[in-house]
Order: structure tokens, then sequence, then C-alpha cells
């Protein structure tokens, strides 16, 4: 198996066990988290296979892999800013379970 | 032969950084305590970093340390410290139905095959992006596509940026009365010395990676997260924006780098070229100038959003 | 199609810096952002209608933006669909604007975030519809759904908090799955250029899995049934200006996306997936509709409302004629003017009486007459009447599915119309009769009260000239949605 | 200007409405001039129109709608009968309707949608195809909910609901029907004697089923077995307004739906060849024995008169469904006296209602010597219903029943029989108390106009059109009566 192709078969790994976390944990830091893991899946899948190209990798993928870094930790700022005002306000961390059936 | 040998420790290598991050992503979720499951996170974070290096990716490796890891560990540790309570053990779950696993599986395997099936070898952009580096202005090629080939990509990244903060602060409880996290992070006083000490070095860092960024591994984003790093242990340190600063000249600061590119972008095409079409001739320094702008709002936009709250206006007390 | 260089001004830049320039004014300076956010609005608008006679003359619009072009730079892309979006954006965007002069005047939402926060959302909504490049698309996608999380928290509330909670975690979830999508499609072709991918695009187990995955996502972000549990929370707990905005045009976007993606790129794969999204949109009407008319507050019945009518726009996958898809874009445009007005609507009342049960209403039907009548006027486009933008789009949806014998999905439309009917009338009966308790009123501003009739008005007065905008989307589009003429 | 006139003739209702619906409550003078402005600007351009239509002059105005469809409006001749008729009645309602909301709160809201509702039937007479017609029909419906729940009250707020279902339901077949009709036939375009014929045989089957779904559509406002239960329930509506639904506009422009359809859509041939006119006659002739028999057993005087309306609005069902000219005269113009005869009657039960409180037949011992004026119009209105020579409604039924013999469906004969038997037996006894019966002490909620009966602007409109409906059997013979008029639209369907 080739390098490219093992950290790209890592890189759904790990998207899955983020979409596992996310789905399966109730505690929204976790959730959080699983995201997180999950978009480094991602990452991972789009530059391990710009690794194909031979002697100097495609510099494509990295270009949109730092830009998808930045609005990670955008998006993980607001979920934190959030998080924060939605345990202050409830005095949970979670949410409740109940919503979810329609 | 020693190549062979070389190729098959190399692999060996992969397998076993591959594995370590898969654990560590699970130890992360699963983790009995939250605390733990972020340390563990901030681990994982490091260990892709290394990755990265192996997929000849080093600016990727130095936005993940530094952004990935680095801010987003502090960001999540300084949060878990405000929950109103940070119990969580052992991690409340949900029961995983069987169709959760049956999907999970049937999307590995999807996937798994996906992938599989792409050509071995593939070009994608990389002789475009060389053949036309040329023209770029910079010479590192992953600064060509950010800031100039993709450039567009970039100023709307930078938006969002922007974005999460103006979302944060309108999120933020409107009076802020005290600091809570000062007392949440009680840091001795040797260790506040080591971070008086590092901050001035951080800078010069940040300053530095800015200015390689053209023609080798660096750059804006890169750089403006050392410069939060340093902005984070000015935070640590007790350090605050003084209240006359803390108006517009802060918020100027915030919009800085969005404004500058947005400038930029725009005034080019009083030529008649295309948005963020650069002279070729002043293309180098245009980049600069907005990566400049860019790192001095990414920095501070960062340490702002660790802080996790509005500076109050009246005089720093 | 012209090579928009050259032209001094070149709108389709402009559409999309104009809102984040006033984004910025209106961080800067606070406390003018009332005027610097609805003159930022007045100048999009215009630039938006400057793009339209620019694309009537010279037909579809290709930019290549920093003068490289596709494969190595990014294309931005205009023609008759994006010209319809951005038009119904700017038509709504105006609207909010004026309505949210009024609402933050009193309401206990927080009003310093709102101005930057909707115009960055603005600048993702021009963005996303004049992308040309899928991964460009991701990063407004992203700019659209956080702008839409963090205005739904500027209620405050704890249901807004959870509800923007939720939302943000499908958001990001989705967007998520479209970029392994894209991934997988960078690493097929060597291209994120969507004009070039239609021409790549093969059978293979990448496109197939690319196509699933994104169309995965983009029915999550339009929240089709069964994936519509997010929406209601998050629509109906905002502050009226944002529910507005949120269901007249975010959901709106990812299914302008999922169009995009299903035409330009996937177009040569098997379509087979249309008759599932069809049987989904089915339901959402049918399921949406019932919830609907179980609520008993108002602006979850309007939030449930949407889950319905977006279901409509699902029939076209399966419908399959070109008369379907004109109905499809064509009921986009009449829900958001629309929903717009009747969540307007629903915020006035809710400012009015301090509450929003339905049971007590309490003669508003007398006590606000312009908002009754904008409320009313919306619901009669929802309903699918004459005359409205939503009769219309319910026309050329039968008359696609009448005339190839296809007897569910008239059916379908018809139980929708009368379900749709039954909830706003529930709300409008009510509207006339006297609540057992009288309530205290507070006045309403008269911005709030107007734009929202204007917006309604605007959904009948779509019903008029349907000509217009059916030959607007006749530019550059896609081989199925131009009908042979009649 | 022969595009204008019939925009006009909208405009001249529609912007009165609007305005009034911009007038504060008190501005009672104003909104009292635009009404009956309105209304008089109305008549006089409907009457330049039907003098120009004399003329030889033709009125279409039309509006692109979608490509290849366009909304149209024409002025032909059926139409303009259905003009002139809710045109004159408009004016007399308004009349009334000013006098008996005196003082009532939320006028301005009543006598807007008042005005859109007569807008809609306007526009549902002079419609020139099936799409227009579809939408001043659903307008019709939209702008007949405020009148019905206009009292607010629990009551009204459920009548109107129920008004609703059935008709929107209704308007939900109507439109499959035309939508699959414009598939079928790629027009909608009213033309005398059809625009179906030429299609290929093996339509025929959906041409039927698109038959019953339009049918059921205009069915339901036209109040046909069984497809009425909305139609009692409507009395919650104050007197005007059931008045004009009763009498103008929602029923009528049921009715006046399935003549179009009849004449205009499918052709009186065509449709008899497909086997669908004799359900439809049975049907009718059905609903007309049905609504006599609970007309019967009611005491609520509104009650009673709506069910008469069941049975009466069906007799232009049954002349349209007897495929033959006679017939369909009698059908057509009881269009009109229908129309006459049954405003008459229920002006009459809202001065009772409003003078004396009456609204129980059991009530109404005596009635005739405290107000002779109101009681003779009635008696008029009901004796025209039963169908006494030389009223309205003997001129209809003898032709329906010339028609029905003409085509050789002699059982029909018998339904008019058994249905006037029924007229009289219910509204006879209703006469016999009022003008025989010794006055009761005291009524039940007495209002004193002086030495009036009651207001002049109650007592003029039911007055006017008592002798209306007497005139129009008068004077049958005329060239300008109801009767020539349907002879002539009767002409254009069924001579070559």
């Amino acid at each position: 198996m080739s390098t490219p192709l093992l950290y790209a078969l890592a890189g759904v790994g790990l998207c899955l066990l983020g979409l596992y976390g996310l789905i399966v944990y109730a505690h929204l830091l976790r959730k959080i988290l699983a995201l997180n893991i999950m978009g480094s899946g991602v990452f991972l899948i789009l530059v391990a296979l710009a690794r194909r190209s031979g002697d100097s990798p495609d510099p494509v993928p990295h270009a949109m892999v730092i830009t998808g870094i930045v609005v990670a930790v955008s998006a993980t700022a607001l979920a934190l800013v959030l998080l924060v005002r939605f345990s202050a306000a409830t005095g949970r961390n979670q949410l409740d379970d109940d919503e979810h059936s329609p | 032969m020693g190549a062979a040998m070389t190729e098959a420790g190399l692999f060996l290598l992969d397998l076993l950084l591959v594995l370590t991050l898969l654990c560590l992503a699970w130890w992360s979720l699963a983790a009995t305590d939250l605390f733990k499951g972020i340390v563990l996170f901030i681990a994982f974070g490091l260990v892709l970093a290394l990755a990265w290096v192996r997929l000849d990716a080093p600016d990727v490796a130095l936005a993940e340390a530094a952004i990935g890891a680095g801010l987003t560990g502090a960001l999540l540790l300084t949060t878990l410290s405000k929950l109103a309570s940070s119990i969580d053990n052992p991690p409340a779950k949900r029961s995983s139905p069987v169709l959760l696993w049956v999907l999970l599986v049937m999307l590995a395997a999807v996937l798994g095959y996906a992938i599989m099936s792409l050509p071995q070898q593939a070009q994608g952009l990389a002789d475009t992006v060389a053949s036309q580096m040329g023209n770029s202005g910079v010479e590192h090629p992953v600064t060509a596509v950010l800031l100039n080939f993709r450039g567009y990509d970039t100023l709307l990244e930078m938006a969002v940026l922007l974005l999460a903060l103006i979302a944060a602060w309108s999120l933020a409880p409107r009076a802020a009365t005290s600091c809570e996290m000062d007392e949440a992070l009680t840091v001795s006083p040797i260790v506040l010395a080591l971070f008086r000490m590092l901050i001035p070095l951080m800078i010069l860092v940040a300053a530095y990676l800015l200015w390689v960024g053209a023609h080798a591994p660096g750059g804006a984003f890169q750089a403006g997260s050392v410069l939060a790093a340093a902005g984070v242990l000015a935070l640590l340190c007790g350090k605050r924006l003084e209240g006359r600063l803390a108006g517009w000249p802060l918020r100027l600061g915030l919009v800085l780098g969005t404004a500058m590119f947005v400038a930029v972008a725009a005034a080019v095409m009083v030529g008649g070229a295309h948005l963020l079409q650069y002279p070729l001739a002043s293309a180098g320094k245009l980049i600069l100038l907005i990566e400049a702008a860019a790192t001095f709002s990414i920095g501070l936009t960062l340490a702002m959003l660790f802080s996790g709250q509005r500076p109050s206006r009246g005089p720093a007390s | 199609m012209i090579e928009a260089s050259g032209t001094p001004l070149p709108w389709i830049v402009w559409v999309i810096l104009l809102p984040l320039i006033g984004a910025m004014l209106c961080f800067l300076w606070p406390r003018q952002g009332k005027t610097l956010g609805l003159l930022t609005a007045l100048a999009t608008l215009l630039a938006v209608i400057a793009l339209y006679f620019q694309l009537l003359d010279g037909g579809v619009i290709r930019y290549a933006v920093g003068g490289w072009g596709a494969p190595l730079g990014i294309a931005l892309y205009a023609d008759g669909l994006s010209m319809l979006m951005l038009l119904m954006s700017a038509l709504v965007g105006v609207g909010v604007s004026l309505y949210a002069l009024g609402y933050f005047k009193h309401s206990p939402d927080n009003p310093a975030g709102f101005w930057p926060l909707w115009l960055l959302m603005w600048t993702g909504l021009n963005g996303l519809f004049v992308a040309g490049d899928i991964f460009n698309l991701y990063v407004t996608l992203e700019l659209l759904g956080l702008s839409a999380v963090a205005l739904v928290a500027l209620a405050a509330s704890r249901d807004a908090l959870g509800g923007a909670m939720r939302y943000l975690f499908v958001s990001l979830l989705g967007s998520l799955c479209y970029l392994i999508g894209v991934a997988l499609l960078y690493h097929a072709y060597g291209t994120v250029d969507i004009a070039l991918l239609g021409t790549l695009v093969e059978r293979n187990p990448a496109t197939h899995v690319a196509l699933g995955l994104m169309v995965v996502a983009m029915l999550l972000k339009s929240a089709l049934f069964p994936l519509h549990f997010w929406l209601p929370p998050a629509h109906a707990s905002a502050p009226a200006p944002v529910s507005a905005l949120l269901s007249a045009l975010v959901v709106k976007a990812s299914f302008y996306l999922l169009l995009r993606l299903w035409f330009d790129v996937f177009s040569t794969v098997s379509m087979d997936l249309g008759m599932v999204l069809g049987v989904l949109g089915a339901a959402a009407i049918v399921w949406g509709s019932v919830l609907a008319l179980r609520q008993t507050r108002l602006k979850l019945l309007v939030a449930y409302s949407t889950v319905a009518q977006l279901g409509y726009l699902f029939l076209p996958f399966a419908l399959l004629s070109p008369l379907a898809w004109q109905g499809g874009v064509y009921f986009v445009l009449s829900h958001a003017l629309a929903k717009a007005a009747m969540f307007m609507a629903a915020g006035n009342i809710l400012a009015f009486g301090g509450h929003d049960r339905i049971a007590d209403l309490d003669r508003v039907a007398q006590r606000l007459p312009i908002t009754m009548t904008a409320f009313c006027l919306a619901g009669v486009s929802l309903m699918g009447l004459p005359p409205s933008g939503g009769f219309i789009a319910k026309w050329l949806l039968l008359d696609a599915a009448l005339s190839h014998d296809q007897w569910g999905w008239a059916v379908m439309m018809m139980i929708g119309g009368l379900l749709a009917a039954a909830y706003v009338f529930k709300v409008v009966g009510f509207a006339f009769t006297q609540a057992d308790a009288p309530h205290d009123a507070q006045p309403v501003s008269p911005f709030m009260e107007w734009s929202a009739l204007a917006l309604a008005v605007c959904a009948i007065l779509l019903g008029l000239n349907a000509h217009y905008p059916l030959e607007l989307l006749a530019i550059g589009g896609p081989v199925t949605f131009v009908s042979p003429s009649p | 200007m022969n595009a204008w006139l019939p925009l006009l003739v909208l405009a001249s209702s529609l912007v009165p409405g609007l305005i009034i619906f911009a007038l504060k409550e008190e501005h009672t003078r104003a909104r009292i001039a635009l009404n009956l402005g309105g209304a008089v600007i109305k008549l006089v351009l409907v009457g330049v129109m039907v003098w120009g239509v004399f003329q030889g002059q033709t009125y279409e105005a039309r509006l692109p709608l979608l490509p290849g469809l366009e909304l149209a409006l024409q002025a032909d001749a059926l139409a303009l009968l259905f003009v002139v008729l809710s045109s004159v009645l408009w004016l007399v309602t308004t009349i009334y309707a000013i006098g008996y909301l005196e003082d009532s709160p939320y006028r301005s809201r009543f006598f807007g949608f008042f005005s859109l509702c007569v807008t809609s039937t306007v526009g549902v007479a002079l419609s020139g195809n099936l799409i227009t017609f579809l939408l001043f029909y659903e307008l019709l419906t939209l702008s007949t909910y405020p009148l019905i729940v206009h009292r607010a009250t629990e009551v009204a707020r459920r009548a109107a609901k129920t008004y609703l279902v059935y008709t929107l339901a209704g308007g939900a077949l109507l439109l499959v029907g035309v939508v699959w009709l414009y598939t079928l036939a790629g027009t909608l375009s009213f033309t005398p004697r059809g625009f179906l014929s030429g299609l290929e045989t093996q339509h025929s089957t959906a041409l039927s089923v698109i038959f019953v779904l339009l049918i059921a559509g205009f069915g339901v406002k036209a109040a046909i077995l069984p497809l009425h239960g909305w139609l009692p329930k409507a009395m919650v509506a104050p007197a005007p307004v059931s008045a004009l639904l009763h009498a103008v506009a929602v029923v009528k422009a049921g009715a006046f739906g399935i003549v179009r359809v009849v004449h205009d859509v499918y052709g009186v041939e065509f449709a008899d060849s497909l086997n669908l006119l004799m359900p439809l006659a049975i049907l009718a002739a059905a609903t007309i024995l049905y609504g006599s028999v609970r007309a019967l057993y009611q005491d609520d005087l509104k009650r009673r008169l709506a069910y008469s309306t069941v049975s009466q609005v069906s007799y232009i069902a049954l002349g349209t469904a007897i495929a033959g000219p006679v017939a369909a005269i009698g059908g057509i113009v009881h269009l009109v006296h229908q129309g006459l005869m049954k405003i008459t009657l229920f002006f009459c039960a809202g001065n009772l209602a409003e003078t004396l409180g009456i609204h129980k037949i059991s009530e109404m011992d005596g009635v005739g010597r405290r107000m002779p004026w109101t009681m003779a119009a009635f008696t008029l209105g009901a004796f025209g219903m039963i169908g006494v020579p030389p009223l309205a409604g003997f001129i209809s039924k003898w032709y329906l029943g010339l028609g029905a013999l003409e085509a050789g469906q002699g059982w029909v004969i018998w339904v008019l029989v058994g249905s006037s038997l029924l007229n009289a037996a219910y509204f006879l006894p209703i006469l016999y108390a009022a003008w025989f019966k010794a006055p009761a002490t005291h009524w039940p909620h007495e209002r004193s106009f002086g030495r009036q009966e009651t207001a002049w602007m109650l007592l003029l409109p039911p007055v006017l059109t008592a002798l209306l409906s007497l005139a129009v059997g008068l004077l049958a013979n005329t060239t300008f009566s109801p009767l020539q008029w349907a002879v002539f639209i009767a002409s254009l369907e069924f001579m070559p």
C-alpha cells in the first residue's frame, strides 16, 4: 500500500470516528471535539492524495487545507462561545434529547 | 536493497503514525475526563502535524501545530473552565443502535473503495502551479496559491475569521464584571516571568514566518497564530488592553487584515484588471502588504477569541 | 457568453464586496450600524440590478478572479438562475433590513451584532450564488452557515441558544460531508472548477460517492425530510428578521447549490437518485404540514410550514421535465418572499402582544390590519392560490406532472395545498376572535408592518408576470431548464 | 378603449374597496360616497358595455401570464347577463348594507371585502378562459371568508372554517381539472360549443374524469348535493352578506361555472356524446328535491331560505344538463330570476331580524300588519319561488318543463311539479302566519323607526328587487328582458 493511500484511509477512519462521536456523545464539548477530529480526517484525505504527484506534492490542496484549518478554528471558536452561553443560560452541557424527535 | 529497507522502515513509521493518530482520536473522544480528552486532542494535533510533515506539507504542519493543536486546544481548555459543570464521567452516551454501526461500516467501505479506485499517480494542478510561479510574485507555491491563484478563497476565509469574532462578541455577556479567567488559571510567578520573556521572542518569530512565507514554508496564517500565541501569553500574564485602545482602535486592528485584502483586491481593478489581478511588478510587495495586515489581524482576532469577552471600554482598572 | 474583463465595473464582484465592506464598516462604527447597514443594503440592491442588466445585455457572465482562469484560479459565474437568486436575496434583504430598523428598537435581542453578521451572511449568499468553483463554494457555505448560527443566537433565549447549537452542528457536519466530496472530485479530476468538472466527470466510484455525500450534505442543510429536525427550533426561536432570512434565503442557498451540482457537475452521472428526492419531498410536504397544523405557537407553525414547503422544491427531481424545473425555481422565489413576509408578520404579532400563542391572538386582524394583510397575502402564496407566485409554481409543477400522467405527485400537491390552507386559516380565524383574557399591546413600528406587507405584495405580484423570471431563468440555464417553445 | 372597459368595470369596485380599507372607522360619509359612487359608476360602465355589444363591439383585455397562457377578460353575451345582474344587485345590496350595518364596528373592513367580493364576481363573469375564471373564483372564496367571519364569534369562526374546507377543496379539484385539461387541449379559452370536440377519442375517459373534477369544483359553490353542507352554516354572516352570497356572488359563481363548462368548454353536444349530462341532470334534480324537503323542517327563517337556495340553484344546473335549447334558456334565465327573488327574501329576513328581532318562523305571526311593505316584498319573492305566473320563477320553470319535454326527458316534469309543491309547502305557511295570524303581544327585540316600519335604506332594496322580479316576469317578451337575452345565448350554443 502506498503512503498516500495509507494516510487517506486513515483520514477516512478519522472522519468516521468523528461522525460516531458527534452522534453518540451527548456532552456538547465532546461533540465539538468530534467535529474537529472529523475535520482533520477530511484534511488528511485532501493532503494525502496530493502526495500522489511524485517529487513535489500538489500545493493546491495544501492551500485548501490551510484555509480549512482557519475556517475550522473559527467554527470551533463560535461553537465554544455558544456553548459557554448555553451552559450559563441552562445549567446544562447537553441538548435535550427529546428535541431530537420532531 | 538499502533503499528497499528504508522504504519498508518508512512505511512502518507511517503505519505507526497513522495508528497513533487513530488511537489518540479515539481516546480523546472516549476519555472519561473531559480535561484529559482535550489534552489528548492537543496531542492528536501534534501527531497530525508530524503526519503533515511526512506528507511533505510543512505549511500545513505549521498551521496545524499553531492553530489546530495550539490555539484550538487553548480555546477548548478555557471553555472547559467556564462551563457550568465540567463533570461528564462516564461520558454520557446515547445507545448506539445497530443502524448507526451499519451506516458507519457502509460509509467506511464506500469511502475507502472510492479512494482506492483513484489513480495511483495524479498530477493535480502541481504542474500548472509550477508553470505559473514566475507570474505569481512569490517563490513558495503554497503562498502563491493562497494569496494569488486562489486568493479569493483566502479573502473570504479572512471574512469567516472576522465573522467568528463578531459572533463571539455579540454573544458575550454584555457587562463582563470581572475576569473569570484570572481566577480559573492561576500560574506560578516563575512561569509568568518565563512567559514575559517569551512574548517578544514570539513576535520576532511571527515576523520571520511572515517574511519567509514568500519563498519557504510559512506565511500569514502561521505567523498570525504565533502572534496570537504571544497574545494569549500576554493575557495569561494579566495584561489587558488599555481602555482608550479598546474602542475603535482595537476594531480597526481586527478588520485590518480583511480590509487591506479587500482594498488591494479592489484597487488593482482600477486599471481595468480583474479582482485580485496584481500587476506583475508589484505582486510580491502587495502580497507582503496583505500578509502583514492579515498576520496582525489574525493574531489579534485569535487572541480576542481566546479571551472570550469584549474588552471593556472604560479606563483599565 | 462574455468574458467580463475590461469592463470598468464588474458588478459580479461588487455584489460580493459591497456587503463585505458594509459589514466591516458596521463593525467599526456600531453606533452608525443602522445607517451604514441600510446604505449597504441599498447599494447591494443597486449592484445586483446593475448585474441584471449586464446579464440581459451580454448573456452568461464568467469572470476569472485574479485573471488566472480555471483550473488554476477561481471563476465567478452568473447565469439566469444565479441572477434570480441574487435578485431574490436583494429584495428580501432590503425588506428585512428595513424591518430590522424597527425591530431592534424595542426588542430585548442584541442589536449590535445584527448588522455586521447579516451583511456577512449576505456576502456569503451572493458569493455562493455566483461561485463557479466547488472549493470556493465550501468557503461561502461556511460563511453563510456560521453567520446564520450567530444570528439565531442573537435572541439569547434558552431555546434560541439550543437551536443555534444544534443548527451549528448540522451546518458543520454538512460542510464537512461536502468537503469530502470536493476532495474526491479534485483528486479524481484535478480541478475544482464547476464548468471543467462538468466536462470531465464520468461514471466511476469516486464520482458516485462524491455525488452521494454532496447531495446528503445539501439535503441536511436545506432540511429535507427526514433531515429537518434542526430547522423548526432554530427558525422559530431566532429574532424575527433572522427567521425571515433563514427561511427565505439560507435554506434556498443550499438548494441552489444542489441544483448547480446536479446539473453542472453531475449531469452525466445517473439521475436515479431523483426519484428518492422526490419521494422525500412529498413526505416533507405532508409531514411538515401536519406538524404545522398541530403547533400552538405561531412562529413554530411558520417554521414547520417551511419544512413542508421545502418539500415542493424536490418534486422536480422526480418529475424531470423543463416545466417542473421552472416550477421548482419559481417555488424558491415565491416561497422566499412569502415566507419572509410571514415570519416578519409573526414577529410583529409577537412584538405586539408579547406572545405568539395562536389561540390567544385576540383580534389582531382588527388591531394590526397591515400585518394581518401581509400574513394573509403570504398565506395565499403558500397555499398556491391565484394570483400569486406560489400559484404559478404549483401550476407549472402540476402541468409537468399531469402531462406525463404522474398522478401521485399531483395528488400530493393538492393535499399539500389544502393542508397549507388549513394551517394558514387556523391562524387567520383566531386573528378575528377575541381571546378570553385580553392582553396589553405594545406599539409596532411602521417599518416592521410595511416592510412585511411590501414583501407579501411582491410574492403576489410574482404571480402576475411569470414571463420575466422564466425568461431570465432560460439564460444559460441547463438544457433541462429550457422548455421547448409552446 | 375596448380593452380598457372590462378592466374599468373591475376597477370600479376594486379601487373603492382598496381605498375603503385605508379609511378610518369614523369616515362614514367618505365610505358611503365611495361605495355608492363605485356601484353607480360600475352600472354606467356596464351599461356602456351592453350598448356596445349590441352595436357589435367586442371587449377584450389580455395579460400574459405564462408562456402560452394568458389572463383574459371578455364580454360575451353570457358574461354580460351575469355582469348586469351583479352590478344591479351590488348597488341595491350596498344601500341595504349601509343601512343594516349602521353603527356596527369594523365597517371599513366589511365594505372593503364586500367590494372585493363583487370585483371577484364580476371577474368570474367576464373571464374569457378557465384560468382567469379559476383566479377570480379563488379570489371570491378568499374575499368572502372575512365577511362570513365578520361577527368574530366562535360560531362565525367555525362556520367560516366549514366554508373554507368545502370551497378550497373544491378549488383544488378545479385546479387539477383545469391543468389536466390544459395538458390535453393546450388552450383554455371559452369558445361557443366548446373547444374539446376535436380531441382524439382516446382522451374521452380523461375528459369524463376532468368533467367530474370541474363540476365538483363548481358544484361546491353551487351547493349541489352532496357538497352543500357549508351553505346553511354560512348563515351566521350579516344579512347583506347572506343576500349577496345566495343571490349573486358565491352560489351563482358556481352555477355560472357549470354553464360555462357545459356550453363553452365541452359544448352541449360533445358533453352529451360523452354521456356526461344525464348524471348531472339527475344530481341536479336530486338536489332540487332534497333542498326543498330539508327547507320544510327549518324553523330558523334564514336556514329555510338557505335550503331553498340549495334547491333553486340546481334549476340552473338542471336546465344546462338537459341537452336542449329551450331547457338551456330556462336554466340561464333562472340565473337572473333566482337572484332577484332570493335577494328579496333575504333582505326581508334581514329586516325582520334588524327591526323586530325575529329570527324564527314561529315568531312571525301577524308580522304582515307591523311591516306591510317588507312582507309584501317577501310575498312576491315567495310566490315567484313557487312559480306562480306571471312572476319570474314561473318563466324559468315553464321553459325548463318545455325544454325537458322537447328533449324527451319527461321525468323532469315530475321533479318540477314536486319541487313546486314543496316550495309552496314551505313558503305558504310563512305567508299565512304573517298575514292572517294574530300578532304576538310584543316582538322579540323591537327597534322603533318613527312612522316608518323600518329604516328606508332597509326597505327600499327589497321593494325594488321584488318589483324587478315582477317586471322580468311581466315584461319577459320585451327586447331587453333577461329571457330574450337567454334566448340569444342559447341560440349561440345551439344554432349552427
